[in-house]
């Protein structure tokens, strides 16, 4: 092949092309390379090192919840025609991952009742950015207005990507569990380019966002809601409670939880924000022939087409991660989707019971709660968190990890793979816990 | 098969069996005005007709394990099947992000090892894993440059962006709050330096580079650019898409690079998914450090890692948890299967391959048509212009590229870069045989001889794809972007 | 794509690595002699090749996952792909088949519970899950038989069997050293009464039968045929391929059958594999018992499990090791899935499934030139004769099942059972709905118009296929089996 | 559907066709089903009490071997495409399937150095037996002479079958672990329909196989060998040493242990037996359009045409095995098979020399072993694998289990997953259980 190029050897094709002055003399600093069984070997060996709901009975949630990923999903994915491709630039042997981006608006769509979805972004914090960012385009306000009920990640990526575009971010805080509705409408004016909520919020209550949106109402702002998509199934979704925007982690919807990602984030909107939204969307058409086919439409929303004027700068996204999240909402399907939040409506609900009848657990809040609920302790939540999971049980999140005003509190979350015994089980590990931390308190005090 | 899946299965099917409920009912534990009152219209499906629905659209996918995906810029290397089977492992795939650190140890050493890599093959000495794709980490970078002047009491309002850069750069530019300022590239391909000097000055915040370019074109001013650069105080961003040409060849730290920005979803071989995952960690000089994206990963003297989230300077976070883990996984299998040596192998093979196929091209008389945009050489890709085609021809590059559909082949990137008329951008990566270089090349012949014969040929392309060429502008005019219900 | 693996790669291409030589090298541990001088010319490709070159060969396979596959008497129902994840957990897929039963409690625990439900399936005690697949399983059957005959001083020579019988039956009761004795079928489709009775004599040692039989047909006379053989102190033997019609509904131990085989790849659903694996469990009644084939699954008082190899009246082993445990836990999978309504439910949707189609073919006018074989309802599975089709339309069965193939169907049974001419054999499985089943019958019904009025384009059909009809004559006269290198 | 149908209920449907007395008037015994996540949950728990060779060090083999089994089979294994066809009867929807048989028939081929190979058969040891029925078919002599060399699962499938179709079966005994020589020629006369051998032998030894073959010359017996596969990369073909029938188990070649099976067996022959192998052979041949292309061929010879007249009454097979088998092939490829060879010859000289120091542990016998050996313990030999097992090293095979003339004898078998390292380790836990179990001997003594 040199011949045919008309080199001499390899390093002449570098010679002649990268000044010496930065060329890299020696090697890299790296380990020699492993035939496949020792790289499977060494994989596996730190796989074994972490400790995953795999190794014990986990009730941690706090963004990225344990449901069952169904067997098909492995198998689509693991598919080459879907994992090996790159984004459908050409649509004539792209038709099954466009129809694919259209099957998945559409679920989205019909999950928020909002016309508009993209066909991802990176994951659920960042879209809550994202969406703001909109915001920014759309209005020009300065000001962004979010409760604290919003993922701690979600407002911590908020104020990172505000710093750059220029957003003043204020936080309202919560009341007995769910964002404070007078704060929030005190702290919306003429100068509020949007508004932010969570529902469920970050300690698991329902919040009431028909109020909230409608708060926003008399102001410039676009009301967006950062929603966990499983509860959709029963509560209200957005497009009925006035909401703009309407984002999320996509992450519950067929996605493992991979210590955080990839997973995906939707994006949804009323038509008025159709040519605002950031990312990929794929339209239905025809082609010459007359049969039916999809494309990627409105691209002059974006980088590629736009540059500087691009209404985002996302180009890779999460199409492989929102293909499961449209496989798992066909496979759950219509009916699945709705048993499945009330069965876990009612282990929620049951769960907070069995941890409050514990003394030294209180409820943090008395909201209503879908998946996941807070807990107060009268102990040390990091030890009794620790006991837990020396006992096989993680209990939950400790919620002092982001929010001083809850000190000892405790996040317990639900998924259909929970089941009664396991809750009791739960309970049982629990209590025990903080007895004996309260126990070793007693003695040292 | 055009059938969507809202258009199948029937009222009452499912695949989904929802666990019995196994505590005792409560009612009203919603409030009605809270409850929705109309399910979601999800597809009734069962499983069988789910898994034939998917399988058969799958079916209408074009993908690298079928064949040859030159799309430049993207590197579309052979995704190795033992990173999906490791990443499958519990240990990893059903590992929360919140897990106490002291129980995700093997999962900090991945990620700590990851970040050594990284560090070496950028030639640069910190790591931050978290951003989610190239442009997310172009983002982190440029938000990094804003900190580190802020923090030195500085308001810089531009950023320099060749005319040659990807598209996410200036995009990126704009939403750090900047205003772009475009550079003008010079004959040899590189940026032009006398513009750059006359552009270069204390408004300026930082020059974002791809190097080698969106051209293929190494530019060997880069010490020059990074010493103009430096002069003025701005820092030099890295776009590390193209770093499949120069892993272990050339270091964008000792280029002078402040900031990179990697893609593991390209260089490190994560699959492209249809359009993600990705992941685009960034790797620093030290004066940037102070300013990464937290928590970052830290190392105790007895060897335990965790997760440092008490960083005062830091941007804060761009995304929830610590990043893409699962292509962590990957892409450190990928790097601990190659090594050393692998890598700078793959490398030089990469560039091989394109300077291999532009030879090809050069013999069969390819390139009488379609002249190499620039220079003789190439690194791992390069850029060819349709225009001479477009003139003696009557096709445009479009037409080329829809017909290469029909040899079986994923067409070039196209119409990018923007200063190359009628533009074909060809990166053939490492993984290809020379039997596929020297097919690809006598299709390309084989469709100019064709377009001299008959243009509509090409024109009309494609004929053997489960769709032809679809009305993008109608898509465009009255979208129909979910399935009306 | 038409190169075989051989004809691709290139000298010195590799994918595997081999671990490198750890211990200190000796020279001549192996003597010149008992060497080879050549390698074996296998193929020499790089992994991207290698993986290109099998997925597209996949794509010229028709599968399950992409269509209709009515094969008659192959059961070819959906494959939950859950089946497939339990299967490659490691502590079942990694385990050896000679590890310490005691500590392999789990995989004799999971053979235990699939012994006891196949046997309450059967509707007899004793199970062995060793037979590799059902032929297997019918030689074990038959040996069993010999055995039981032997034991009690008997030399008997025949085994009956129906013409309608599959043609493992015969071909094992050869490889048993019976000689094979035909049974003719009544008008309904079932056993000629009068032959069985002229037929049946102390020389006889088994009668073999399927019931549902190949024509889809419910033996009504099932318990007087079970005692006429038991009569003569013979064995009546259950072909099991069609067990996916009686799932709890009718029981081969309660109909009289002595001993039983399953296909557990078509009623318990592990995936055909293109031509297996399979498994052929047997089930009997006590008298059969000690003849099983040893080892057998043992289990103690304290609910431990442990493997029984001191069986002296045993026939012995049919193979290694306790069978196709893969083939097992999926099986298990499967029931513990569907449990006792669901197996239930999927042998009565498999009949409805069925009778549907055949009603859909009435009311199309396909039945005039495609009658049903026998009778006017069916089981799970029915046979149309192409008699009148052939003579009417000049078009054959053969015309016909390949014309199917241009519609996206999998083509039914076809030229058997070999009494019925022209015969179609067609067996749509509960795991289809009602739209396909419409489909299908449209497809038939579309084909016939067309060769009303042109019955070439059914003679020459497939059009649409990688291939079109092969030289099979060719293939048999001149055999190339293999590739010359 | 029943409207159409014409029956008013589903019982209706079954009590037209099935006689009362014959129908199940209750339900079956069985458990309620399941969903999804809890059948999974129950096939883990299971799993996880199973000690596999991913819990434990094993050198365990005697016919079953933990190689590395290579990513992209799992990947090909998975596809739709291969995993849910069944017996390729429409060739022109089949090209996929056909051409792996054709592939894997060549590379069969190649490995033996014999023309003729079949698409598989069940396994190993019934595959021995299947190659003393085609004998018995081809010559109709009375008596099969088989080494005890032969795995003891092969000789007691053989002597199962052959009590069916009428074999006497002789077996011949070993000397220094290879089959005695002398008896082996006095057994063979002109009523041998077939002799059998074993490479290696089941201790693990290198067979003088053309010697074997030669003293059958003057019989009319059918020479047979059962072959490990992998090691013929490096051991004399049995085309070169006057074998006509070689078989033997596939599992080594890209199969999972699975407990057993499915794996798939090999069937191979020389141009003589073409037409009395049993089971699938695919063929090349041209389409109408003069298209390459492979069919089912030969299939004079199957059950399916020849009914009781047919060689065999095998129907369904192993085609997915053997797909993992030509993938294997092609995976390590010409050059990677001979290294592996030689890798395996060199580990298992070493572990040999490593084990025989330990007292108490003596070499079994001095023939070259290319992957597996034999020892012989002065202690009782399960209760010292047992102690292995415990110190989390499964040391190998109780020959005692199937020999009694090797009481306390050992079969240590290697792969290329085993290291220095692990052999080393081996060395150190076998010497502890050895040690051990001498001293408790000595004070009971
Ligand atoms: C040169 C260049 N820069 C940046 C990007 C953006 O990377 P990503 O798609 O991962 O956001 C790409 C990828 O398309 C690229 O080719
Ligand atoms: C009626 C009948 N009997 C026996 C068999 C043989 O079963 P197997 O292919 O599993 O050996 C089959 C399968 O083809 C069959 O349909």
């Amino acid at each position: 092949m040199l011949a045919e190029i008309g080199v001499s050897s390899l390093d002449e094709l570098f010679d002649r092309q990268i000044p010496a002055a930065v060329r890299l003399q020696r090697p890299l600093d790296l380990p020699a390379g492993m035939p496949e069984q020792d790289v499977y070997a060494h994989l596996r060996a730190l796989a074994q090192r972490n400790t995953s709901a795999e190794d014990e009975l986990t009730f941690l949630g706090a963004g990225m919840y344990d449901h069952y990923v169904p067997a098909v999903i492995d198998m689509l994915l693991g598919r080459s025609e879907f994992l090996t491709p790159y984004t459908p630039y050409q649509p004539e042997i792209s038709q099954g991952g466009l129809q694919v981006m259209f099957e998945y608006q559409t679920a989205i769509s019909e999950l928020t009742a909002l016309p508009v979805s993209n066909a991802s972004v990176y994951e659920g914090p960042s879209a809550v950015a994202a969406a703001a960012y909109l915001a920014k385009l759309a209005n020009g306000k300065p000001r962004v207005v979010v409760s604290r009920g919003v993922h701690p990640h979600a407002r911590a990526a908020l104020r990172t990507l505000a710093a750059g575009y220029g957003h003043d971010v204020v936080e309202v805080g919560l009341r007995d569990g769910v964002t404070d509705a007078a704060a929030w409408e005190t702290a919306i004016d003429q100068d509020t380019s949007a508004v932010i909520f969570a529902q469920p919020n970050f300690l698991g209550a329902v919040e009431d966002t028909a109020a909230l949106a409608e708060a926003a109402k008399n102001s410039p702002a676009v009301v967006v809601g950062s929603y966990d998509p499983i509860p959709l199934g029963i509560l209200k979704p957005p497009g009925e409670c006035g909401v703009d925007v309407a984002v999320g982690e996509g992450q519950t919807l067929g996605n493992r939880l991979d210590f955080g990602g990839p997973s995906f984030g939707f994006f949804a909107a009323t038509d008025a924000y159709l040519r605002r939204m950031p990312g990929r969307i794929a339209g239905e058409t025809r082609d010459v022939d007359g049969k039916r086919g999809f494309v990627l439409t409105l691209q002059t929303r974006e980088q590629h087409i736009r540059r500087e004027k691009a209404t985002s700068n996302i180009c890779t996204a999460q199409a492989l991660n929102a293909l499961a999240g449209v496989v798992y909402l066909s496979w759950v399907g219509r009916r699945g989707l709705v048993e499945l939040g009330e069965l876990l409506l009612q282990r929620t609900h049951y769960a907070r019971e069995a941890l409050t009848a514990i003394d030294g657990v209180e409820a943090l809040h008395s909201q209503p709660v879908v998946r996941e609920f807070a807990v107060h302790l009268n102990a040390p939540v990091q030890r009794v968190i620790a006991r837990c999971q020396d006992a096989g049980v993680n209990p939950g999140y400790a919620l002092g990890r982001e929010y001083d005003e809850y000190g000892d509190g405790l996040l317990v979350a639900l998924t259909e793979r929970r089941s009664k015994a396991e809750i009791d089980r739960l309970a049982e590990v629990l209590g025990a816990a903080v007895a004996a931390e309260r126990e070793t308190a007693g003695v040292s005090a | 098969m055009t059938q969507t899946i809202f258009e199948k299965g029937a009222p009452g099917r499912r695949a989904f069996t929802c666990p019995a409920l196994d505590v005792p009912e409560v009612d009203g534990l919603l409030p009605g005005a809270l409850r929705r009152s109309e399910p979601p219209r999800l597809p009734e499906i069962s499983e069988p007709e789910l898994v034939r629905h998917y399988v058969n659209l799958s079916k209408r996918n074009f993908d690298l394990d079928s064949g040859f995906y030159p799309l430049g810029s993207c590197t579309m290397k052979h995704n190795p099947r033992l990173h999906e089977r490791v990443a499958a492992l519990p240990g990893h795939a059903r590992l929360h992000p919140l897990q106490d650190p002291a129980r995700a140890q093997g999962a900090l050493e991945l990620m700590w090892n990851l970040e050594r890599a990284l560090a070496e093959v950028a030639g640069l000495p910190h790591v931050s894993l978290q951003p989610s794709a190239g442009s997310h980490g172009e983002l982190a970078g440029v938000l990094l440059t804003k900190a580190f002047h802020a923090d030195h009491g500085e308001q810089r309002t531009k950023v320099l962006t060749p005319d040659t850069a990807h598209g996410t750069n200036p995009a990126t530019v704009t939403m750090a709050g900047y205003e772009v300022v475009k550079l003008g590239t010079n004959a040899d391909g590189g940026v032009d330096i006398d513009d750059l000097r006359a552009k270069a000055d204390e408004t300026v915040a930082c020059l974002m580079l791809t190097n080698p370019n969106t051209l293929g074109i190494f530019d060997h001013n880069i010490e020059e650019i990074a010493e103009i650069v430096h002069g003025v105080g701005a820092t030099l961003y890295y776009d590390g898409a193209n770093l499949n040409a120069v892993m272990g060849i050339s270091r964008p730290g000792d280029m002078g690079f402040d900031i990179v920005h990697f893609n593991l979803h390209k260089s490190f071989t994560q699959p492209h998914g249809g359009g993600g995952p990705g992941s685009g960690p960034i790797a620093v000089a030290d004066r940037i450090d102070p300013y990464l994206p937290r928590p970052v990963i830290t190392r105790a003297a007895d060897g335990s890692f965790d997760l440092d989230d008490e960083r005062p300077k830091s941007i804060g976070k761009l995304r929830g948890f610590q990043g893409n883990y699962g292509c962590f996984v990957r892409s450190y299998a990928y790097i601990r299967s190659l090594g050393a040596e692998g890598l700078k192998d793959a490398s030089e093979t990469a560039v091989l391959n394109a300077n291999y196929l532009v030879a090809r091209l050069r013999a069969l008389g390819v390139a009488d048509k379609l002249p190499l945009a620039f220079g003789e050489l190439c690194m791992h890709e390069f850029v060819l212009s349709g225009a001479p085609m477009k003139r003696e021809l009557q096709i445009r590059t479009l037409d080329l590229a829809k017909r290469l559909l029909d040899h079986g082949f994923h067409p070039p990137t196209v119409y990018f870069p923007l200063l190359v008329d009628e533009a074909l951008l060809i990166e053939p990566t490492e993984t290809e045989t020379r039997e596929t270089l020297d097919a690809f090349a006598e299709a390309l012949a084989e469709i100019l001889r064709e377009a001299a014969d008959d243009p509509s040929v090409a024109r009309n392309a494609p004929y053997t794809t489960p769709v032809r060429r679809l009305d993008e502008a109608a898509a465009a005019k009255r979208p129909v972007i979910r399935q009306p219900l």
